[in-house]
């Protein structure tokens, strides 16, 4: 399935778009998507974190995915 | 009370200071973030905010739910700035008012030290040779 | 840079945190001490600030002086009231700016904490049957 | 000699004035000063503390008096 992930920050930059699709399996997990992302943009690798967050919520590496969720790549946050 | 709000216009301490302000609270604490003139050395000549909205809202109003069940809080207000922002420009503002005065400086250090933590907003600096994402890498 | 003043008229926060803010400067914590309604579970009708003012305003500057020693504060603002003073009124105000926020929270506590301990100001609290001078008794 | 003392707060209540004279030997310290007034006034004893200020400072008990010292007695401070 295809899901729609939301890139802001640095992901945006590493991305090259603030939202983009992206192939997973049915019920991959977020930890699974962290390994791909980081295959197809390896810049991901040198971030001092790198979070999902699914829904509004953060998730942890073993949250199962569904195709409607609201996907987003935390990179470092930096507000204050 | 909680009182949580995303702004791409001026904050204002005035107005935090005086919403947390209450007859049952003998001491308010106030933290002001501002942007300043310079990061190690460098001269910064604007910062560029941007928040995850929907999510910088909720976990901001997480934090002010977790230190109201830590300390016996009055009133809080997290006011943070999305958009460009210029040296001296007030970034952030946390107001905490409890019945007495080390309540308030505990709770109001942490809310600002998880804010930092947590909640998705990014700031860029723009130097006047090059720009970074604030705290991107290790 | 400092800023010590007694006042037997109504306080500024808004003018202590402008004041101290500089671009110099990422960090502004704000103490402001108000009075409680209750102390004890007794109703507080009014309070009388009184100072012994020439040592008031020297005891002050004293604290400024020895948190600038301490911590690297760019700009520190001491106001504090005398004369009667009801629930809600504003008695004193501190704010500190720092390059960094730790050392404004340290520094304004410090300078609360010393406040109360050294500067020659008392205060009676008046309840609807009777007055008492706040602390004068083990 | 008699030195001029203030008194306030609480301690203007006890001495019932807010400025009265009192008589010292030459040189006597503000310990000696301290033990007088406790004589005088009992209620200072009660106190949760008991200051002495020379113009305009606190001074330690051995501190020496002079007849045009201002000298303020200092109750328990409640200021903020």
């Amino acid at each position: 399935m295809n899901i729609s992930i939301l890139a802001f920050g640095i992901a945006r930059d590493i991305v090259g778009a603030s939202e983009f699709d992206f192939a997973v399996e049915e019920s991959q997990t977020v930890g699974e998507l962290k390994q791909e992302l980081v295959r197809h943009y390896p810049d991901f690798a040198k971030l001092a974190s790198f979070a999902i967050a699914v829904n509004g919520n953060y998730v942890s590496d073993e949250h199962p995915l569904q195709g409607d969720d609201e996907v987003v790549i935390i990179p470092p946050v930096s507000g204050g | 009370m909680i009182d949580i709000q995303l702004f791409d216009t001026d904050l204002d301490t005035q107005y935090c200071t005086e919403w947390v302000s209450t007859p049952e609270a003998g001491g308010v604490v106030v933290f002001v973030g501002t942007v300043r003139n310079s990061t190690s050395e460098k001269k910064v000549v604007r910062l560029e905010f941007e928040a995850y909205e929907k999510m910088a809202v909720s976990e901001m109003r997480k934090i002010a739910e977790q230190a109201a069940e830590r300390w016996p809080i009055r009133k809080i207000a997290i006011h943070h700035r999305t958009g460009v922002l210029y040296p001296g420009d007030i970034a952030v503002i946390i107001a905490v008012s409890t019945p007495h005065r080390k309540a308030a400086f505990e709770a109001c250090a942490y809310a600002i030290d998880t804010l930092k933590e947590t909640v998705p907003i990014w700031k860029k600096e723009i130097f006047e040779d090059g720009e970074v994402w604030v705290a991107a890498h290790p």
